[in-house]
C-alpha cells in the first residue's frame, strides 16, 4: 500500500551511520537526523562522554516501514539501547517518497 | 604528592567531582567537549613529531617494542583474571581487557604536565609511544571475544579486520598519528608557527578538560556500587601492577626516570574514549556499566590524583637500585 | 488502557530537570530531549541569554498520558512558556513503555 | 474546522528566516525549530559548509495547515530543498493555537 | 572616555548592537557562547584567587564587608522604589531587586579591562569580591517576593533554602568560587602554567564575548519602549546612585581609587546570567521582558560605554576631596 | 614549493582530505567550524584595520581600484565562458561567475601565512581589499542571472537590491569590515589588547580550519565526475589566469612582489563562504554541486598547495622583469 508512516528510530548514535545506510538500502527515500538525549530502560544517555543518541526519522510506505522494523528488531533490539515507533502522516507530494 | 593535588589541573578535576556531586547546573557543550578532544589530540601529536625530528632512531626502538608488548600483553591476562577471578561472562571481561591495555591520552597529557611541573626530564617522542598504545589492545580484546564466543552467523559481527580499519581511520589515532607526521615534517620553522595554539595554552586547556572530565567522573561514582569491591580493587591495584611492570620494562629499555614513569602510566591508563566507542559497537553485549565506571570513575582519578606521584617515587626506587 | 500516545512538551528549557523527573515520576518508563528554539504567545525565544526551549517526548499509556498533562497544566501552564500535545503512535515492543 | 494538526516542514536552513515569517503571517500562532542533518532526492545535508536543514513546526488549524502547504509548494518546492507532512494532534489549551 | 568608547571592548559591542540593527544573520552559536561564559568565570576567578593569595587578610576583610552591605541593602530599596514610584507588582519589583543587587561578571570584567588600559592600580583580590556578591541580592529579592505575597500551598513554591542551595551550585558562583580556591592555592607556579590560556588573551576573548553581548542588547533595544520612560531613567540613574556609594564607601573601607571605582561598577551592574536563570524558576510570574531589558539593554550598555568612565571621574572627585 | 606543502596548515588540509577519504569518523562539531569563521574574519578584520592605519592613503586607493575592477570584470568572462564553452545555463554559469568574482577568506590567510613564513614583505592593508572584493561579484553574478532571465513575476525574485543589502548585512563581510573599523580606530594600545588572541595563535586556528576545509573538500572529490573534465580545466586554468591578471594589475598599481601576490591570490581564488549561501537563496535553480565541487574541491586546493607557490614564481618573473 502507498499510504506513508513517519517511522522514528532513536538509538546510540554510534548505530547512526549503519542505520542510515540501511534504512536507505530497504528502500527509504530519505531520512532526516538530529542529535537527542534521552532514558529509557538503559542509563541516562546525555553527555559525549558516554554516548548520546540519535534520532532519525523517514517516512515510508507502509511496507518499507514494517521490513525496516523486522530488520532493526533482528540485528540491533536486544543489544542496544533503541525505540522505534511510527504512525500514519500525509505528505505533499506523494511520490517524493516511494 | 602535594604538588600534584596542588596543581590546577587535579584541582580542577575534584571541582568537577564536587560540581556533579552537589548536582551543580554546570555542563560543557557537547561540542566544547569534541573540541577539547580534537585540540588534545593535535597539540600532543604535533608535539611528539616534531620531538621525534629531534630524536636520533636509536633511542625511539627499544621503548617502542617494550611498549607494543605491553599493550598486547595486559590484555591477555587482564581477560584471563576478569573471567576466572571477576566471574566476568566473555564479553565483558573481553571488553575489560580492551579498556585497560589501550591507553587514555589525557592521563598521558596530565602526566607530562606532572613532569614539566617537578620540571623533570622526560623523552620527547613518548606521544608516539602513546600512539603505538592505543589500538592493538582493542583489537585483542575484540578478539578475544569473537574466539570464546561460539560463532554464530550474527549479522552484527563484524569482521575483526573491518574493525581494525574503522579503528585506525577513528578520530583519535587518525589525529593523533596524523599530526605526529605533521610534526616530524615540518620542522622547527612549522613548530614556531603552531605552538602558540598548540603548546603555549596547553596545560589551560587540560585543566578545561579535566574540570569535565571531573563532571562526568562525578556523576559515574554513584554506579560504583553496581561495579562492586572487585572492580574497585581491580580498578586500583592493576594500574599500579602495570605500571610497575612499564617503569621497569622502561628502565630496561633505556629510557630516563621521567620516561619510564610515563610508560608506566600508559600501562596504567584504560582508555576511556577509543575502547569505549569500538566496544559499544563490536561488543554490545558487554555492559557499559562495568568497563565505564572502572577506566572512568575509578582507574582515571586514581592515576590522576595518587597514581601519577606514587609511579614517580616507584620510579626514582626502580632506577636507583639498577 | 495499553494504547500508546507520543506526548510532545515544549517548555522553557529551565524546566526540563523538573519535567524530565515527574514525568518519570509519574510512570514514564522513559524520555527523548532535544534543546529547539521557538515562538508562540511570549517572545522568541532562541538564543542562550534568554534562554531557549526544550523538547522532550515521552511514549507512554493513555492513563499516564492524561496524569502527566493534568500535572503539567496545574504546575506549570499559567506561569510558563510551555505548550503539551500528544498523538497515538504504534511502536515495537509494546511492553518497553508499559 | 479546529482540529489541529502538527505540521512539519523540513527545509534548507537558509529558508528558515523566510517560513518562520511566513507561517506567522499566514496564521500559525508559533513554532518550533530546530537543527537537523538529512538526505533526500538532494545531497546529503549534514555540514555547515554545504548548509544543513531546519526542522519547522507548528500546530495549526486544517484551514491555515492547508494555505501553508499550498504556499510553500508554489513558492519553495521545485526549487529547494524540502518536505512537508502533517497529522492530527490533540493539544491543552485548545485556543492557544487559534 | 574616548579611550573607553575607542577599545576593542566597547567598540565590539556597538558593533555588534549594529549587526542586530541591521538584522545580520550573524549569530554566535549557543555553544560558543556557554564556552565563552566558561571561560570568563573560570579566568576571573583563577586570578583573583592567585592575587588574593598575595594580599594580606587586613586589607580584604573591610572591602568584603561594605560588599555584602551593598548587595544586602539595595535590593531592599529597589524594591520599595519599583512598588511605590514604579507601580510594579509585586513579582516584577522583587525580580529588578534581584537583578541590581546582584553583579555583572562581564561588566566587572570590562572594569578591569578598563584599569588596566589606562595602567590604574587596584586591588587584585577583587574578583573575591564579585564572588561575595552574586548570590545575597538574587535571595534577597526573592525572599521579598515571598513575604510580600499571600502564601498559598503552591506547588512551585520551591523553599527560599532550596533556591539558595541551587544558587551555590550553579554555573556561574561555583566555578567563580571553585577557582577563587584553586588559584588561591595553586601557587606561582599553578598560577603560570594556566595563565597562557586563561590570562594572556583574556582581553581578546572579552572582546568576543562583548560581540555576542551587543548582538542580544540591540535585539532587546527593540523592547524598549515596552519598559517605558520610568524603566529607562531608573536603569541609568540607579546605577550611578550605586556606583557614587559603591566608591564612596570603598574609599572609606581602604580601597585605592582603581578599586573604589570597581567596588561602584560592581554595585552598578545588574546581573544577566545568574538572576534571569533564578527568578525564571522562582517568580515566574515576573515578566522578563522588564529586567531582561533593564539589565541587558540599558543599564549594561550605559556601564560599559559611559558608566565606567563616569565612575572613574567620579571616583577621582570623591578621593582627592576626602 | 616543497616549503608550502610541508607547512602545518596545508599538510593539516591534506590530512583532512585523507581522513575523509578513509571515512574517518572526524568531524568537527558544527559550532567549532562556526567559531573558527567567526575568528578569522574578526582577526583578519582587526590586523588589516591596524595596518590601515598606519599605511598612508597613497599607497592604498591605486591597489583598491584595482581589486574592484578585477572583481567586478571576472564575473563578467567566467559567465560568458560557462555560458559558450561550458554549455551551462543561465543560473548556474551566473553562480560559477559569483564565485570566481568573489574571494576566499581562507585562501587568503593561507597566502598571508606562506609569506609570513617565507619572510617576504606584503602591504599590510591586504585585508581591507579583500573586503572590498567580497561583494560586488556575487551582487554582480545574480545581476547577470536576471538580466538574462525571462522575468516572470515570480514570489522567489528578490530584489537585488535587498540582496545587495543582506550581503552586506551578512556575517562576513560584517565581521570583515566591522573589525577592519575597529582594528583603524583602536590604534596601537587597542591592538595589544587583542592581539594575543586574535595575533599570535592566528597560524594554528588556521591550521584546523584547514584540517575541516580538507574534510569537507575529501568528501567533496566524489562529486568531481559529476562536473567533469570541463569543471576541473577551468577550476584550475582560470584561478591561474587570474592571478596572472592579479599579479600584473597589482605591480602597476605599485604594489610589492608580496602584495602583488596576494592580490593575485585573490583574484585567483573562489568564494564558498558568501557565495554558495547567496546564490542558494537567490539563485535555487543553479545546482550547487557545480559551484560548490568547482570552489571547494578544485580550485581551493590547487590555490592552497600548488597555486601559491606558483603564483609566487609568477610574480618573481612579471615583477623583475617590469
Ligand atoms: N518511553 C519512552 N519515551 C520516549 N523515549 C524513550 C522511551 N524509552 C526510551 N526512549 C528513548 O530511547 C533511548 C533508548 O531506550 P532504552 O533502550 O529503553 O534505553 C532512550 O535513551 C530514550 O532516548
Ligand atoms: N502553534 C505552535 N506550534 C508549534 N510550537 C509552538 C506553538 N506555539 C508555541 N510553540 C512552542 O512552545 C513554546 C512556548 O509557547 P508559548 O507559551 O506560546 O510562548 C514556543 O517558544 C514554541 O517553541
Ligand atoms: N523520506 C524522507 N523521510 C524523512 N526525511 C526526508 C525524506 N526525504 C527527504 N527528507 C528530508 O528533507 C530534506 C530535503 O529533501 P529533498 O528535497 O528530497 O532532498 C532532506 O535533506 C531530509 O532532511
Ligand atoms: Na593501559
Ligand atoms: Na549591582
Ligand atoms: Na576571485
Amino acid at each position: 500500500m502507498n499510504n506513508l508512516n513517519l517511522l522514528t528510530i532513536i538509538a546510540e548514535e554510534a548505530l547512526a551511520p549503519a542505520i542510515e545506510k540501511e534504512i536507505v538500502e530497504m528502500g527509504a527515500k530519505g531520512f532526516t537526523s538530529s542529535s537527542v538525549s534521552g532514558k529509557g530502560l538503559h542509563e541516562l544517555r546525555d553527555n559525549q562522554w558516554e554516548g548520546e543518541n540519535i534520532k532519525i526519522e523517514t517516512i515510508v510506505s507502509e511496507d518499507i516501514c514494517k521490513k525496516i522494523l523486522t530488520h532493526l528488531e533482528r540485528k540491533y533490539f536486544d543489544r542496544y539501547a533503541m525505540i522505534a515507533f511510527f504512525h500514519p502522516v500525509n505528505v505533499m507530494r506523494t511520490d517524493h517518497f516511494l | 604528592m602535594l604538588t600534584n593535588i596542588l596543581s590546577p589541573m587535579v584541582l580542577a578535576f575534584l571541582l568537577g567531582i564536587i560540581a556533579s556531586r552537589v548536582k551543580s547546573d554546570l555542563r560543557f557543550p557537547d561540542s566544547l567537549y569534541q573540541s577539547l578532544t580534537i585540540y588534545l589530540l593535535i597539540a600532543i601529536g604535533l608535539k611528539g613529531g616534531h620531538k621525534l625530528s629531534l630524536a636520533p632512531f636509536s633511542d625511539v626502538w627499544q621503548p617502542s617494542l617494550v611498549a607494543v608488548g605491553l599493550c598486547c600483553t595486559i590484555p591477555l591476562w587482564t581477560y584471563g583474571l576478569m573471567r576466572r577471578v571477576g566471574k566476568f561472562d566473555v564479553p565483558n571481561a573481553a571488553a575489560l581487557a580492551a579498556h585497560y591495555g589501550s591507553v587514555s591520552a589525557v592521563t598521558f597529557s596530565a602526566a607530562l604536565a606532572f613532569h614539566d611541573i617537578l620540571k623533570i626530564h622526560y623523552e620527547g617522542f613518548m606521544p608516539s609511544i602513546l600512539a603505538m598504545m592505543e589500538i592493538p589492545a582493542i583489537l585483542i580484546g575484540i578478539s578475544l571475544a569473537r574466539i570464546n564466543t561460539p560463532s554464530e552467523s550474527d549479522l552484527t559481527n563484524q569482521p575483526v579486520k573491518e574493525i581494525a580499519r574503522e579503528l585506525l581511520a577513528g578520530k583519535s589515532s587518525l589525529l593523533l598519528i596524523g599530526f605526529l607526521v605533521i610534526g616530524f615534517l615540518v620542522g622547527n620553522k612549522g613548530w614556531d608557527q603552531v605552538a602558540p595554539l598548540f603548546d603555549v595554552p596547553f596545560k589551560g586547556v587540560l585543566t578545561l578538560f579535566l574540570l569535565e572530565a571531573g563532571l562526568v567522573a562525578g556523576r559515574k561514582l554513584s554506579d560504583l556500587r553496581k561495579g562492586g569491591a572487585f572492580l574497585i580493587g581491580f580498578g586500583i591495584l592493576f594500574p599500579i601492577l602495570h605500571a610497575l611492570l612499564g617503569i621497569y620494562l622502561g628502565k630496561l629499555a633505556g629510557l630516563s626516570i621521567g620516561g619510564a614513569t610515563i610508560l608506566g602510566t600508559l600501562a596504567a591508563s584504560a582508555s576511556y574514549i577509543a575502547a569505549p566507542a569500538a566496544c559499544r559497537v563490536a561488543l554490545p553485549e558487554a555492559n557499559p556499566s562495568y568497563y565505564l565506571t572502572a577506566a572512568l570513575a575509578i582507574t582515571f582519578p586514581f592515576n590522576i590524583v595518587l597514581g601519577l606521584p606514587l609511579y614517580h617515587e616507584i620510579a626514582k626506587v626502580i632506577c636507583q637500585t639498577n
